[in-house]
């Protein structure tokens, strides 16, 4: 098991620094730079100025080498410097991870619970109404695009019922600490997490659902029946850790790419989040902050795949691990 | 094709979907005839409530354009990019998915490994990013969802080909001295057509959710009135006018859910074990 | 359609009283003020960073030699009184004694000579160019400052601003990589409230600085700036009452009516005098048929702009006249007719040597009011029959295409520093079109008759004289119409009611809270 | 009474099937301590009243008449928690396929245990002593390591075994075995056979036993039932039944089955080899082989050689993982070999690439094992049996031509040229498969367990058809199966492989009646029914 995480960790160290170059060229392909973005905030600026600008960011150096500099310190694990926020990159990072780890963390797991046990649920009475109800939520919240999930449950649960807060991570200035900040906190995330959650709880009860079924029709399910098995321990004990092979490998492949949807969520929730982070860096073109995030979330993704493999191992004993 | 149709007609659901899809179609189709004025055009004062003025049904928005003409337009706007950017997606993942199927071994490898980098990337935040790059025209917003959305493609038709390629008709073709391009041409696609559809079905749909979810941040090709860009432009006023994000909302919805009860139908209709394997 | 501004007649009377001078109502000391910050500063070092939100919060904490009023005259603020030589080319200012920085350091001449001569020259946006205009700098003693000018500089009074001039304390700065210097993350200044705390993506908090020289001032205990991303939901803190002072541009102009006519809510425009933003269309007169002034004329009338402004700024600001912003010094308003007339426009395009081609407009990537404005303004065209199409960009993007000259039109505002020989000549003299910047000559505008008469003017001594100077610009460059102007911008500053005194100068919220008082209820 | 009565039941398939009963008209009687077989060919039904007694009827299909009692107690239509007691408890079953009958996720021991559970027997520590004893006595070599196994880590035969086990825990009444032995190697079979009569010598327990083996059948049974279409139409004491079957199918299907005692050898060895062998190696990796990952090498084929001479047919003969098919493999180059050499006419097939290996490789064609498999779905016939001929350049009309006459030689109709494989039955598609293995003009035609998915009335046709076009298109042949009684049948010639490597090889009377090596005896001594075989020459003679 260590032999294969080690080689795994290696092979991923090669993923990331492919998909850092990789980002590197793409970002800077994009038209602008971070010189120019700020001299415009400025609302000003000569074109001395802006030469001091990119000489200060060393914008004025040719690509390559500027692409050495940076690989050379994210090998060392040094992200580099925020040109626009003027401090480490490493630090903004650190700063805004927490609340997208709580966000999307909070997200997944509720949405893998509660879609797990919809899906269940659902292929229990398979063909009855409340596997209809179900499978059609789920339909819907499929369909949904999540940002106008997240805009009418602003405007409904906020706005309107003034139930929950509408935006933010916290209540600023309230000074709460201990229980009363943890309940505050939790307000104000069940708006983002829920809505960020239902789509891809949508997607997990269909996988789950689906999968039992499938699971159902196998042969060793009629094995547990003709040992007189009840009906539930079948379910529990046969199909659903069966049936969960495939939703486990899904979860694995979408834990890191929550990330893509919390950008929309952190938006319209004003969640100062990663997300948030990187679609404002990748308009302020600042560069080492993009590249940055990308870093995170492509370690995040490749930790998560790692995590699924494992977690595969211990469920599937089939499963043996190679590099 | 008649067992199809009757496997696909049972399924209530697909017959809804395939209903619903068939009118946004229909109201795609008919936009320029039944609304031939630009839908940017300002024709009544901003923010008209709906059902308040006759000739305006679904009211103005905050420049006083037709909503119901922008909602029409809008439906193009969806089913163009969902459906092209789905064909460019499917011209990059099968090639890639059956090569690397069918060769196996170094050419898998390599082809899978670049597969897995463009996973690797958030796609939502890679489309971003290329549309920074590219700036938002309509064009550029195919290619993106393209580009971040063959990779799953490519995954299955990899793995049916995979699963195909051992099959005994096609070791019988290799025997008849077929060409290798003619047996994945001639004998493995066809076989793998069923999830592909399927699966082509669901991109569609989520080609148009992706869509609307950039042109929401303004991502969008400006000249373009599409669903996405209507929620956008909206979500400043939805206090007071929830109206203008929820009617294009809506429209989202009701196109998505219609192509995935589609997606479902066509998957029971050509292929009920298909279940395990999508995504 | 829209309710006119109730406060601005209050904030005028306060701001006639003066600083200084005592209140109508007792001020009441105490409270927490919360205000809204878009979007979040990069930094609060104001002698490095100088866009909008910076200037904004670090207001609060750096402070100039003075304050201007919505006149935009100069009153006594780190300086207590100056005077200038017969001649225009000396300036000799005398500090205000007793000021310390946060830190406990003295303020003393050293320290504006730091700042001009050598900071601010070196790391400032736009001082490197004024500072141009001096020659030398003195400091006779600890409390006075001399600057010798090359020449005479008419704006030169107006730039001792925080945003534009702030003071740096030496003695952390001096010798040190001023860009790196970690001083930069906790920045001491002499201002009214001192910094306590960043909390990256949500809020910057202030508190009172208790030493500071004025006395019984600031009145509030401390300052919350809140970071909010989304414009709605920047509406719902003030609804919500999670923040008091919602700044110009906080919340989308769409959504300014409904937050105005809440209740204990106030709303003006002033504070923006100094800064006048005014907006225009950038024309490329590179560009063929843009060549044709018919062609421009036509378009410039086909501007529905009355509608812009009610539709998209509330009708909040004004029609712009011309190259200078009304609030701006030697604003001339009888310049020729630019007003909307399709029927005129149709007549000029058909005269013209317009044929069909599509004309690109690139939008402003500032928010929606800017992307309908775009939309607005193409349909304008199109209904006198140009052709245009919409050319999508992020803030990076407009500023590539619009410092490589990549468009036919191009949507901008900027600011006009309270004198046409800071604000407006950098866009129209002929020298200043070099490709490589959006700010300066962007549309190319040759004309060798307006370059001379802005040379000329900016080094007039006399104010009258230089107010005939700028008439005849005007004139000439109205009747060029190389820009197509659009709106004076009118970015209301929405609070609470029982927020006194938000804002009093010309700089408005930018200018640091210190007269601001919450009356408790 | 009987233990088990089922009268007149009837079982119907759900709307749209290809008939409306699954079964119907049932009857019969189970006796304590009785093998009672169950008969037919696939889709006769034949499972479908074991399965009805059970209350695990697949998803639509619904017992519509009749009764099942058992011990006295009518048990049809039950409520589930009754039917609970009975599963398991009283009336257990065992299934083809023990792979996919075992959840690959839990331990051996874990669902032994789970049957005293599911009936509230023992406590915990007893079940698993219980589940030790059990797999002591169903023969698992190292009980203690199996109950901690998990299903893929044990082998077939040890993976029945398993399932007995779990049947047997708690000494039902009856056990219903649906053809618990097809999936397994004939020296298994036979083990598990042993193994399930001298259970129910020991425990008195009655046995349902499903099969579509005669020779099986013949083994263990006391009585049997034969099943044609979902209707019953012989029964009786087993040597009644299988000696002198009074109903013609039964007749036809004892006819069919293929006999050891059958032999042609052809004497062909004067003539010049056409194919010969040398040394053939094959050896697979599993594991990426990568820096990490762990190599684990199978040596499928070692120092394979043998010739094979002009008008003759070779069987080759062995268990599953014998390396037979990959001998056949190697022949044709779907898999390269490592080493060795394939002679045909002067070239080495081993070593061809390219062009060369297309234009020699015609040469040698392959019958494949699943007719359902080995024709394109979404091809049509003509397409299937004209591809080849256009590869290699002749010219479309001529193809289309040269097709019909293979339809007819194969004893298919030209009409068949426009359909698509699924509107075939097994058999036909298998005839598609041979004409299209003809269609080249091989010289050669390698059948890999060509026959083995068939019901035994169409193998015997297959057969036939295969030694007819053998002779009058002057082919040679290579045989590969796992039953030596369709080796028998069809062989001039066969060689017995274990392991990757021949073990023995000579004329097939010699090989079959006279082996030389342990392994080959082993081999013959498994195979079920060889004193019915005997018994049934005997009354023939």
């Amino acid at each position: 098991m260590a032999r294969f995480i080690l080689g795994r960790l290696v092979k991923a160290v090669f993923i990331l620094l492919a998909i850092l170059v990789f980002n590197f060229f793409l970002i800077h392909a994009a038209p602008g730079d971070p010189a120019a973005v700020m001299a415009g905030e400025a609302g000003a600026g000569d074109p001395t100025y802006l030469a001091e600008l990119r000489e200060r960011f060393g914008l004025d150096q040719p690509l390559y080498v500027q692409l050495w500099i940076y690989i050379k310190g994210a090998v060392q694990l040094d992200l580099g410097y925020s040109l626009r926020q003027q401090m480490p990159v490493a630090e903004l990072i650190a700063d805004r991870l927490p609340a997208t780890l709580l966000l999307t963390g909070v997200a997944f797991v509720l949405s893998l619970v509660f879609g797990v046990i919809a899906g269940v649920a659902a292929s229990a009475r398979q063909g009855s109404w409340g596997d209809t109800i179900i499978s059609t939520l789920a339909l819907l919240f499929y369909a949904t695009p999540l940002f106008w999930v997240a805009l009418m449950a602003a405007l409904v649960f906020s706005v309107w019922l003034e139930w929950l807060p509408g935006f933010g991570y916290q209540s600023i200035g309230a000074g709460y600490t201990g229980l009363a900040h943890a309940w505050d906190v939790t307000k104000h995330l069940i708006l983002p997490a829920s809505t960020l959650g239902l789509f891809f709880m949508a997607i997990y009860m269909r996988m789950t659902r689906a999968s039992m079924l499938e699971v159902s029709r196998l042969d060793f399910v009629k094995t547990a029946r003709a040992k007189g098995l009840k009906r539930r321990v079948i379910q529990r004990r046969h199909i659903l850790r069966n049936a969960l092979l495939p939703v486990i490998t899904l979860a694995g492949l979408q834990a890191g790419q929550i990330f893509g949807g919390a950008i929309l969520t952190e938006t319209v929730f004003a969640w100062p989040g990663i997300g948030r982070l990187m679609f404002e860096a990748i308009n302020q073109r600042d560069y080492n902050v993009i590249l940055g995030v990308f870093y995170i979330s492509a370690a995040m993704v490749l930790l998560f795949n790692l995590i699924t493999d494992v977690v595969y191992v211990i469920i599937d004993p089939r499963i043996r691990l190679t590099g | 094709m008649k067992d199809f149709w009757k496997r696909f007609r049972y399924n209530r659901g697909a017959v809804i979907g395939l209903v619903i899809l068939a009118l946004v179609i229909l109201t795609a189709i008919l936009a320029p005839v039944v609304f031939p004025q630009s839908p940017w055009k300002m024709v009544q004062r901003p923010f008209l409530p709906p059902f308040t003025q006759d000739g305006l049904p679904l009211g103005t928005d905050a420049l006083g354009r037709d909503v119901l003409s922008g909602l029409a337009h809008g439906a193009y706007v969806s089913l163009l990019v969902g459906l092209v950017s789905t064909i460019v997606a499917l011209a990059i993942g099968v090639p890639v998915g059956a090569m690397a199927g069918y060769f196996a071994g170094r050419t898998d490898d390599a082809l899978m490994r670049f597969t897995e980098f463009f996973q690797t990337i958030p796609s939502f935040a890679l489309a971003i990013v290329l549309l920074a790059i590219f700036q938002p025209s309509l064009t550029f917003v195919i290619i993106a969802i393209a580009i971040v959305s063959w990779p799953p493609v490519a995954r299955l038709v990899r793995g049916e080909v995979l699963s195909l390629r051992t099959r005994e008709f096609v070791e019988a073709a290799t025997l008849s001295g077929l060409g290798n391009t003619q047996i994945i041409l001639r004998h493995i696609l066809p076989n793998a057509l069923p999830p592909i559809i399927v699966l082509a079905s669901l991109m569609v749909a989520q080609a148009i959710l992706l869509e609307s979810s950039l042109s929401f941040l303004g991502l969008g090709d400006p000249n373009i009135m599409s669903w996405g860009y209507m929620i956008g432009a909206a979500r400043t006023v939805i206090r007071t006018a929830w109206w203008l994000s929820f009617l294009p909302g809506m429209a989202i919805l009701l196109t998505v859910l219609a192509l995935n009860l589609i997606g479902e139908g066509l998957n029971d209709a050509l292929n009920p074990r298909l279940t395990r394997k999508s995504e | 359609m829209f309710k006119p501004i109730r406060h601005a007649a209050v904030a005028l009377a306060l701001v006639l009283a003066g600083p200084l001078a005592a209140q109508d109502a007792t001020p009441q000391d105490g409270g927490t003020l919360n205000v809204v910050i878009q979007p979040e500063p990069p930094s609060l070092m104001l002698g490095i960073v100088q866009n909008g939100p910076t200037q904004m919060v670090a207001g609060d904490i750096y402070e100039s030699l003075m304050w201007y009023d919505f006149d935009l005259e100069p009153h006594p603020l780190l300086a207590e009184s100056w005077e200038i030589s017969e001649d225009g080319k000396t300036y000799t200012f005398h500090l205000r004694e007793g000021v310390t920085f946060h830190d406990g350091t003295p303020f003393t001449s050293a320290d504006v000579k730091f700042s001009m001569d050598v900071f601010l020259r070196k790391m400032h946006s736009r001082m490197g160019q004024y500072m141009q205009h001096v020659e030398s700098m003195e400091t006779p003693d600890d409390h006075t400052v001399v600057f010798h000018l090359k020449q005479p500089f008419g704006p030169f009074l107006g730039i001792f601003e925080a945003g534009t001039a702030p003071m740096i304390p030496k003695h952390l700065y001096e010798g040190t990589d001023f860009a790196n210097n970690p001083a930069n993350n906790t920045p001491i200044g002499t201002g009214p409230f001192k910094f306590d705390e960043w909390v990256k993506g949500s809020y910057i908090h202030f508190v009172k600085n208790e030493d500071y020289y004025l006395d019984g001032l600031p009145h509030v205990d401390e300052i919350y700036y809140h970071v909010i991303p989304d414009a709605a939901s920047r509406a719902v803190a003030y609804e919500t009452g999670k923040v008091d002072v919602l700044p110009g541009g906080s919340i989308e102009n769409f959504d300014v009516p409904r937050v105005r006519d809440m209740e204990n809510t106030c709303i003006t425009d002033k504070g923006w005098e100094y800064f006048a933003p005014l907006s225009w269309m950038w024309v490329n007169l590179d560009h063929k048929p843009l060549d044709d002034v018919k062609v421009r004329k036509a378009m410039m009338h086909a501007l529905d702009r009355q509608f812009a402004r009610d539709a998209l700024w509330n009708g909040l600001g004004k029609i712009a006249t011309g190259p200078v912003a009304s609030t701006t010094k030697f604003h001339a308003a009888d310049t020729p007719d630019i007003s909307y007339d399709p029927e005129k426009a149709k007549q000029l395009l058909a005269e013209s040597s317009y044929d069909g081609e599509t004309i690109q407009i690139l939008g402003l990537p500032y928010g929606e009011t800017w992307q309908r404005w775009a939309e607005a303004v193409k349909q304008n065209f199109e209904e006198i029959g140009i052709n245009s199409e919409i050319v999508p960009s992020d803030v990076a993007g407009w500023n590539q295409k619009v410092s490589d000259r990549d468009f036919d039109v191009a949507f901008t505002y900027l600011y006009q520093y309270g004198d046409p020989a800071l604000g407006v000549s950098r866009t129209y003299m002929g020298d200043n079109a070099d490709p490589g910047s959006p700010w300066n000559n962007v549309a190319n505008y040759q004309n060798p008759e307006t370059d001379k008469l802005f040379d000329e003017a900016a080094v007039m001594a006399d104010h009258e004289e230089r107010r005939a100077a700028y008439k005849e610009i005007q004139d000439m460059i109205v009747a060029d119409v190389p820009n197509l102007w659009l709106l004076e911008l009118g970015f209301p500053t929405i609070y609470r009611c029982n927020v006194k005194n938000p804002v009093n100068t010309a700089f408005g919220v930018n200018d640091g809270f210190r007269k601001v008082w919450i009356e408790k209820k | 009474m009987s233990l088990l009565e089922i009268r007149d039941l009837a079982v119907a398939l759900p709307e749209g099937a290809d008939r409306a009963f699954a079964a119907k008209d049932i009857n019969f009687d189970l006796d304590r301590g009785e093998i009672l077989c169950i008969v037919g060919e696939s889709g006769s039904g034949k499972s479908m009243s074991a399965n009805a007694v059970m209350g695990l009827l697949p998803q639509g299909v619904k017992p519509v008449k009749g009764t099942i009692t058992f011990d006295g107690e009518p048990i049809l239509g039950l409520p589930e928690k009754e039917m609970l007691k009975l599963r398991g408890g009283r009336i257990s079953m065992i299934f083809q396929e023990p792979l996919s009958a075992l959840n690959p996720l839990m331990r051996v021991g874990a669902q032994i245990a789970e049957v005293f559970e599911a009936h509230g027997a023992l406590t915990p520590p007893e079940r698993r002593a219980r589940a030790l004893k059990l797999l002591d006595e169903v023969g698992i070599p190292d009980p203690e390591a199996a109950i901690r196994a998990y299903p893929f880590q044990l082998s077939g035969g040890q993976r029945q075994r398993v399932m007995i086990a779990m049947a047997l825990a708690l000494e039902p009444d009856i056990l219903i075995a649906d053809e618990p032995t097809t999936a397994l190697d004939v020296t298994t079979q036979a083990q598990i056979l042993t193994l399930i009569e001298d259970l129910r010598q020991k425990r008195g327990m009655a046995v349902i036993f499903i099969t579509h083996d005669f020779g099986v059948v013949a083994d263990i049974a006391d009585r049997v039932i034969v099943m044609q279409t979902g209707e019953i139409v012989e029964s009786g004491a087993a040597d009644e039944v299988l000696l002198r079957p009074s109903h013609p199918y039964t007749k036809a299907l004892i006819d069919a089955i293929p006999r050891l005692t059958q032999r042609s050898e052809a004497d062909a060895q004067t003539r010049e080899p056409i194919l010969t062998v040398e040394d053939l190696q094959k050896t697979f990796s599993t594991g990426s082989g990568s820096l990490f990952g762990k190599r684990r090498v199978v040596r499928a084929v070692q120092d394979v050689s043998f010739e094979l001479y002009a008008g003759e047919t070779i069987g080759i003969v062995g268990e599953s993982g014998s390396g037979k098919s990959t001998v056949g493999r190697c022949l044709v180059r779907l898999l390269d070999p490592d080493g060795g050499r394939v002679m045909v006419e002067g070239a080495d097939i081993a070593e061809l690439t390219g062009s060369a290996l297309r234009d020699n490789r015609r040469k040698l064609q392959m019958i494949f094992q699943d007719p359902f498999s080995s024709l394109n779905p979404r091809a049509r016939v003509s397409r299937i049996l004209t591809e080849g001929l256009i590869a290699y350049g002749t010219p479309r009309r001529e193809a289309l031509a040269r097709a019909r006459e293979l339809l007819e030689l194969v004893g298919l109709d030209a009409s068949a040229m426009n359909r698509f494989p699924h509107e075939f039955s097994g058999g036909q598609r298998q005839r598609i498969g041979i004409a299209r293995a003809l269609a080249l003009d091989p010289k050669i035609i390698i059948a890999d367990e060509a026959v083995s998915a068939l019901d035994v009335s169409i193998q015997a046709q297959v057969l036939d058809l295969l030694a007819d076009l053998k002779t009058r298109l002057e082919l040679s042949m290579l045989f590969i199966t796992h039953d030596l009684r369709v080796a028998a049948r069809i062989c001039d010639r066969i060689i017995v492989m274990q392991k990757g490597r021949i073990v023995e090889a000579g004329p097939t009377g010699k090989v079959l009646h006279d082996p030389d090596t342990e392994y080959t005896r082993s081999l013959l001594d498994a195979i079920p029914g060889q004193e019915y075989e005997r018994a049934l020459e005997t009354a023939g003679a």
